[in-house]
């Protein structure tokens, strides 16, 4: 090489250092690396709320539904009814307060039924293998809609009469059927076919249905209310909490009493205990064996119910008896007059398994008119015996596959591996959908490793603002009436405000931090600013692989790879 | 060539004396060249400068070691050593005094005519400030150059008031000094 | 994308960097340099009609190996000392030119603060339209880290070496700000390079005044500091949030600003990420005793300029470096 | 016609008509008159420039060098701890190839403290890299100031005009001043193709490594030893405007007859040329002034020499503990030639000594008494020092 020329002077053209690349001094390099948020991580359903809110955070508020019904079409209805564990696992919990995802999905749920966005998905090939799907709750419309993104065609069979499923019984101030009717008749409308009315083992048969479709997605749920005794005694004239919920909803009347004990903390006991309050029974109990949700809890001991809704229930006037477990009925005959319950609570054994422990000496006793248990339901065998056989679930695989059984899944209540919600229940069908898809296929089944979801320390929280949670309108006890919706869906502006709170974990959110602090301007940036995608590129011909970036990027996007 | 020493005080407008003089010579076609003996001194002190005028250009920056002739701008400047050293034989003092010039004379055994500068500036001017007497009087005696030429260099350095006084004051001189009577010593001690 | 297209693409993207790039790749800086960033953040709020007088020093050295340049905008580097008078003579050749051009000398603090001062205070006061930035990491760091007038208090340097009878400097970092605006210049002010936001806003205010204007920015250098490359901006940013880097803004030698404090740190939280103060951890007495003083300054900076924030302040330091999506860092 | 001016004066307005752009000064101890002068000219309307009063001699070549490194012709001028303080940025204006012009007004070096004339300080900055050109009297200097101008924008070298300070600064003479038109004639518009220039952003004063450092000390020393074909052109060009030449790098009295040459710089000489032309043997003597230093011109020298006997070389400074500075140079010039001349040097006119006009006559029976006179300070008086430091 030779020689450049000396200047006179000595000086310098300009930029020229450019020429030398001071990548050649890096030990360590920077790359962008996708890490989940927690709040995907701990969705039932499976959806990932960080990719969703920065759409609509970036303003693409189509895109962003579009984006969350991709894992989820049933939003409208999960932003009201899922106890949102994302909330618990956001990061944003540990700076102020979590982002309020689920009021963030109800918004772009009840905004698509206000615009009337269609599913974004296409019709199937008029040869495309046809999957049967029995049961339209929340499982089985999941598992038809992904199954249809699949492009299989779909069969959703229901012993109903409209779809919804267990959706129905979840009371109107809670999950208006308005908004059951606006998400799954446009749901219903991406291509399914869609036979009310058909019961399985009367209208249907589990083999001719394995005959007929190449899978089939059994999602029928549980209708059948669990036994329930109190050392063996049941009391005369014993109302079962579902039961009376479909009553109401049916026809508006519940049992006549003055005070009622509802057994149970889950969201049928909740639900039931608000709806007596609502009709005008003037003393509500509930006796559960769990605690109260709250900062201390032990996950495995806390009321099943939504936190929201159990706080809203005692604003309502509802007396929890948390904590506790009934000993005996107090009888007049037969006729029940009260419980006598104890404290207990769940500990953890010798082998860490939390147990329920009663407390000698603490029994009180409750006097009330009526007992009412809502501790569940176990599925209705008929038309399943053959695959039951005698058990109470169905038991399936983490493919959602019912063991010994090729070609026949199941997802939702009534199997193993049942979470218990909507949501889990909305999850489940999506899983069985991909299993159901790549085994038709021929396929391997989709891995089912989830990778770490980033901690808060990986964060730079430097570099945001305290910024106060957009709560959704709650009505004030006076007006909560009958069938009122108790919440309301945030207003655009809220809904922006609190989208602008995600902490973007583990994602590019284009703040330009790393591309304004390289001191070697080794981050370019693109022209199009994604919302998704991060804009820029390393320019490892210069980053000398300072760490800058990575240590100040506020949303732990970027990491440092050792290089040799 | 002629070489005259001119002492003064710090303030007197010594230099600027010594500018007007060579000023003149080179106003009137002919060689001058004046500068400072270079001190450090302040307002007060004496100081002393030097001219040359000559009928050709010299060239040499030496200092004037044997002049022809002293103007002496404060009489008590004669008490100070040195200030009548190295005069030419034949040489002439022309002194800032209100004496009699042959007491002068007599006194220091050189030819000094007095002139008493200070009064007619005070009388012009407003202020003691002898150096235009002196010249005025310088060229008069000697007439080395006419008075003309010194109202030239005057021109050139000063305006409005000033300059009228300093003319007005030449004019004054140049009727109170013999005129010419120093022309001879002039030729005696020219080179 | 095949590897030629990509470099292809990498070749257009830095010329079409959505700002201006007044500095290059490819400059000598050490990993993580503070002062490099605080230069490219200065320059690229000043735009391409600028003209700079730089001293010597890290600055000088690690932007023009011959043949090369780091500069896209006219740069002259003369001596050490002299920058402020180079910079008024290219303020006075402009103007007896007729050009807008705007100059700008940079300068570390061992150029401002101690040999250059003379020349940075000539030119103050004969009211050169220069913009002045001193680039301050705090010891003269081009010749091997030794102490300088700008050296905080008790760090250590390779000529104040803390030993068994001293705590490394044993003098005060010298009041630059306050003397700089005692010559009644319109704008001075001190900024942090962890705050990039607010030396734009700085550099902007300063260009748009004819006249004298100072900006010296606190710039952590890895090297001499003793901390790594990727801690510049957590290490600048404690300064600031300490109190011992105070953000003011000073008009015609008036306080007319300073940058609210939210959370203050304590001083321990800024000096343990940095091995000058490791001998202040020491378990020795003295040791002791210049941490609290060193707190006891940092006390004093908080409440002479009343730094502490009421409430949320979007400009305090906390609101100041609020990043938001797609959001370009611009003041 | 010839004015009257004061040296000082007539070269601030030779400045003033070389229509330089930016002036940059400081009042160090001691000062001359010329910037003082340009000050006015510059407050009355009659120069159109910047006038910056710096608070030092470093900063005044400091500004000057931003200023013509920024496009503009700039001027300064200093004396004595003036040239001494603003030595660091001297070196870095020749280094960087800037062009610019400054009077050196003579003087000598503190300690002990002396405000009079030598040529101490510019001597001690021979190596800074300039042009240094000596002038005889005030008419030279202000016929080199304008053609350093000329040389300096044309070999892109920073030009030091040395005038002896007092001799000559604070002396009035008869001076031609030209005007306007002929020195616009003579001096284009500044223009340096390495201006700063955001259209043209250079970078300048970089760090250049071993590799390229050498290289660039000789193309700085080349363009010296070049520049004396302009200076010599600068003379020429300039007698033909003017009508008044001074022999370029060297100028001569005397000829091919003389035995004995006596070489000086600065004011000295035109003392010397007045004795000469006094004395009856002037034919055997040749006056040699080296107008150009730096560069110094070798071979002009050889020439000029050729045939002397003997060659006193007289300056107004020395090298402690080694001699005289221009002697030590001309002796080695001397040394190739085959007969060389014998050459005596001696300090004369130190700190403001008076140089009479005897000295002529003195150097010359100091050659004819015979024996080396390598060096010593001529008119050093040593019964004036205590026996044990003579």
């Amino acid at each position: 090489m030779s020689s450049p020329l000396f200047t006179r002077g000595g000086f310098a053209l300009p930029g020229t250092t450019s020429q030398f690349k001071t990548g050649t001094w890096r030990v360590q390099q920077p790359i962008h690396r996708h890490r989940n948020a927690p709040c995907h991580n701990v969705c039932p359903a499976g959806e990932d709320p960080q990719a969703y809110i920065a759409e609509f955070d970036a303003g693409h508020i189509r895109a962003a539904w579009e984006t969350l019904v991709s894992i989820n079409p049933l939003p409208a209805i999960t932003g009201r009814v899922c106890p949102h564990p994302c909330e618990s696992g956001c990061n944003r919990g540990d700076y102020d307060a979590p982002v309020a995802i689920h009021s963030i999905e109800r918004f772009l749920g009840d905004q698509a039924i206000a615009e009337g966005w269609p599913y974004p998905v296409g019709k199937p090939a008029a040869d495309a293998q046809a999957v049967a799907v029995v049961g339209a709750g929340p499982a089985g419309l999941s598992c038809a809609y992904h199954l249809l993104r699949q492009g299989h065609q779909v069969t959703l069979y229901t012993a109903l009469g409209e779809a919804g499923g267990t959706l129905r019984v979840i009371p109107g101030y809670r999950l208006p059927d308005s908004v059951i009717d606006a998400e799954v008749e446009r749901l219903l409308q991406t291509g399914i076919d869609f036979r009310p009315g058909q019961r399985l083992g009367r209208d249907i048969h589990l083999d001719e249905l394995r005959g007929e479709y190449a899978a089939v997605f059994l999602a029928v749920g549980t209708q059948d209310p669990r036994d329930w005794s109190v050392g063996g005694v049941t009391p005369r004239d014993l109302h079962v909490g579902l039961n009376v919920l479909k009553e109401w909803m049916a026809v508006g009347s519940v049992p006549q009493a003055e005070s009622v004990a509802v057994v149970g903390g889950g969201n049928t006991a909740v639900d039931l205990s608000r709806i007596l309050k609502r009709a005008g029974i003037p003393d509500v109990h509930i006796i559960t064996h769990n605690g109260l949700p709250g900062p201390d809890s032990l996950p495995g001991d806390v009321m099943r119910a939504v936190p929201r809704e159990i706080e809203q229930a005692v604003e309502e006037g509802v007396q929890i008896h948390a904590h506790r477990g009934i000993r005996r009925l107090l009888l007049r005959g037969e006729q029940v007059v009260g419980v006598e319950m104890v404290h207990m609570k769940k500990l953890p054994d010798a082998s860490g398994q939390l147990k329920r422990t009663a407390f000698e000496g603490t029994e009180t006793l409750l006097h009330v008119d009526q007992v009412i248990p809502a501790i569940g339901q176990t599925i209705d065998p008929a038309g399943l015996e053959a695959i039951l056989n005698g058990s109470a679930y169905l038991k399936v695989d983490e493919w959602r596959r019912v063991e010994g059984h090729a070609g026949l899944f199941a997802g939702g209540d009534g199997c193993s591996r049942g979470g218990g919600t909507v949501t889990s229940a909305v999850g489940d069908g999506r899983e069985a959908a991909e299993a159901i898809a790549a085994t038709l296929r021929g396929e391997g089944l989709p891995g089912k490793t989830v990778s770490e979801a980033i901690a808060f320390d990986a964060l730079n929280p430097h570099y945001f603002e305290p910024l106060p949670r957009n709560e959704q309108h709650i009505l004030p006890v006076e007006e909560r009436i009958a069938e009122v919706e108790t919440e309301q869906t945030l207003d655009p502006a809220q809904a922006k405000a609190e989208a602008r709170r995600c902490l973007s974990c583990g994602n590019c959110m284009s703040c330009d931090n790393c591309w304004t602090l390289c001191p070697d301007s080794a981050v370019l940036r693109l022209q199009d600013k994604g919302a998704t995608e991060a804009p820029y590129r390393f320019d490892y011909d210069y980053c000398k692989g300072c760490g800058l970036c990575a240590y100040e990027c506020p949303c732990g996007f970027i990491t440092m790879k050792e290089e040799l | 060539m002629i070489e005259i020493r001119i002492h003064g005080r710090g303030g007197q407008g010594n230099v600027v004396a010594a500018y007007l003089l060579a000023t003149a010579a080179i106003d009137e076609g002919r060689f001058g060249q004046a500068f400072p003996a270079f001190g450090a001194e302040r307002r007060g002190a004496p100081v002393v400068a030097f001219v040359r005028i000559a009928e050709r250009k010299l060239h040499r920056h030496n200092q004037v070691l044997h002049p022809a002739f002293l103007v002496i701008q404060d009489e008590a400047l004669l008490h100070v050593p040195g200030v009548l050293d190295g005069l030419k034989p034949g040489g002439r003092v022309l002194v800032n005094s209100s004496h009699n010039s042959e007491l002068l004379s007599e006194q220091y055994g050189q030819q000094f005519f007095a002139l008493p500068a200070d009064s007619l500036s005070k009388e012009y001017l407003g202020r003691p400030l002898p150096n235009t007497a002196l010249l005025a009087a310088f060229l008069t005696l000697t007439e080395v150059l006419p008075t003309e030429a010194l109202n030239k260099a005057l021109r050139d350095r000063f305006r409005g008031t000033l300059l009228d006084n300093n003319l007005r004051l030449v004019q004054e001189v140049a009727t109170r000094v013999p005129a010419g009577i120093w022309e001879d010593s002039f030729h005696a001690t020219g080179t | 994308m095949t590897d030629t297209d990509d470099k292809a693409l990498l070749k257009q993207l830095r010329v079409e960097q959505p700002r201006f790039q007044g500095i290059v790749s490819g400059h000598r800086a050490c990993l993580g340099c503070g002062e490099a960033l605080a230069t490219r953040l200065v320059v690229e709020a000043c735009g391409p009609d600028i003209m700079i007088a730089n001293a010597t020093g890290c600055l000088e050295i690690f932007t023009t190996p011959w043949p090369e340049s780091a500069w896209r905008v006219p740069w002259l580097h003369s001596l050490f000392e002299n920058t402020g008078a180079i910079a008024a003579g290219m303020e006075a050749a402009l103007k007896a030119q007729g050009k807008s051009t705007k100059v700008l000398a940079f300068a570390g603090d061992g150029g401002t603060f101690d040999i250059g001062f003379q020349a940075l205070s000539g030119m103050l006061e004969r009211g050169h339209d220069v913009l002045y930035v001193c680039f301050d990491n705090e010891a003269y760091m081009n010749t091997g880290i030794q102490r300088s007038g700008s050296t905080p208090h008790a760090a250590m340097t390779t000529t104040s070496p803390p030993g068994k009878v001293r705590m490394g400097k044993r003098h005060l970092k010298k009041d630059i700000i306050s003397i700089v605006a005692a010559h009644h210049i319109p704008y001075a002010a001190t900024a942090s390079v962890a705050y990039p936001s607010d030396i734009r806003q700085k550099v902007r205010r300063a260009m748009a005044i004819e006249g004298p204007t100072f900006l010296v920015i606190h710039s952590p250098c890895p090297l001499g500091w003793g901390h790594d490359g990727s801690l510049s901006i957590e290490v600048a940013r404690l300064a600031v949030t300490s109190g011992l880097m105070p953000l003011i803004e000073l008009e015609r030698g008036e306080l007319t600003g300073a940058m609210p404090i939210r959370t203050p740190h304590p001083v321990s939280d800024y000096l343990k990420l940095q091995k000058r103060f490791a001998h202040l951890f020491a378990d020795d007495p003295k040791a002791r005793e210049e941490l609290v003083h060193l707190q006891a300054l940092a006390d004093y900076n908080i409440e002479k300029f009343a730094l502490h924030s009421l409430g949320d302040d979007p400009q305090d330091t906390d609101g100041a470096d609020t990043v938001t999506r797609g959001g370009m860092r611009y003041a | 016609m010839p004015q009257a001016l004061e040296g000082s004066q007539a070269i601030a307005r030779t400045v003033a008509l070389c229509r330089p752009q930016v002036v940059a000064a400081y009042p160090i101890t001691p000062q001359t008159h010329i910037v003082e002068n340009i000050a006015k000219l510059v407050a009355d309307g009659k120069l159109d420039c910047e006038y910056v009063s710096v608070e030092s001699e470093f900063s005044a070549a400091s500004v000057v060098l931003g200023a013509a490194a920024a496009g503009s012709r700039a001027y300064t001028a200093s004396a004595s701890q003036g040239i001494l303080l603003m030595s660091e940025v001297l070196y870095n204006i020749a280094g960087m190839r800037i062009p610019m012009v400054m009077t050196c007004a003579n003087r000598a070096i503190s300690a002990p403290l002396s405000i009079w004339n030598d040529q101490q300080d510019s001597m001690s900055v021979r190596d800074a890299g300039w042009i240094q050109l000596y002038c005889a009297d005030n008419q030279e200097a202000v016929d080199t100031t304008i053609q350093a101008y000329r040389i300096a924008e044309r070999t892109e070298l920073p030009v030091m005009v040395c005038v002896d300070g007092f001799t000559l600064t604070h002396t009035l003479e008869p001076i031609e001043l030209p005007g306007q038109d002929e020195v616009d004639s003579f001096l284009p518009p500044y223009a340096f193709a390495r201006a700063l220039d955001p259209a043209r952003p250079l970078s300048m004063g970089t760090l250049v490594s071993p590799d390229h450092y050498p290289e660039a000390r000789h193309s700085h020393h080349h363009a010296l030893l070049k520049a004396q074909q302009e200076i010599i052109d600068a003379d020429l060009d300039w007698a033909g405007v003017s009508g008044r030449g001074y022999g370029g790098l060297l100028r001569i009295d005397g000829g091919d007859t003389a035995e004995i040459g006596i070489l000086t710089l600065g004011s000295v000489m035109g003392t010397l040329r007045d004795a000469r032309s006094e004395h009856p043997g002037r034919d055997a003597v040749k006056l040699i002034q080296l107008r150009s230093f730096r560069p110094f011109p070798i071979e002009a020298l050889q020439q000029a020499c050729q045939g002397l006997k003997h060659l006193v070389v007289l300056e107004r400074a020395l090298s402690p503990g080694a001699g005289g500075i221009v002697g030590s140079e001309v002796r080695a010039a001397m040394s190739e030639l085959r007969d060389a001349p014998m050459i005596h040097n001696y300090a004369i006119g130190l700190g403001g000594r008076d140089v009479p006009l005897d000295l002529y006559q003195t150097v010359l029976d100091m050659v004819a008494s015979g024996g080396i006179n390598r060096f010593s300070i001529l008119d050093a008086d040593l019964e004036k020092l205590p026996p044990e430091d003579r």
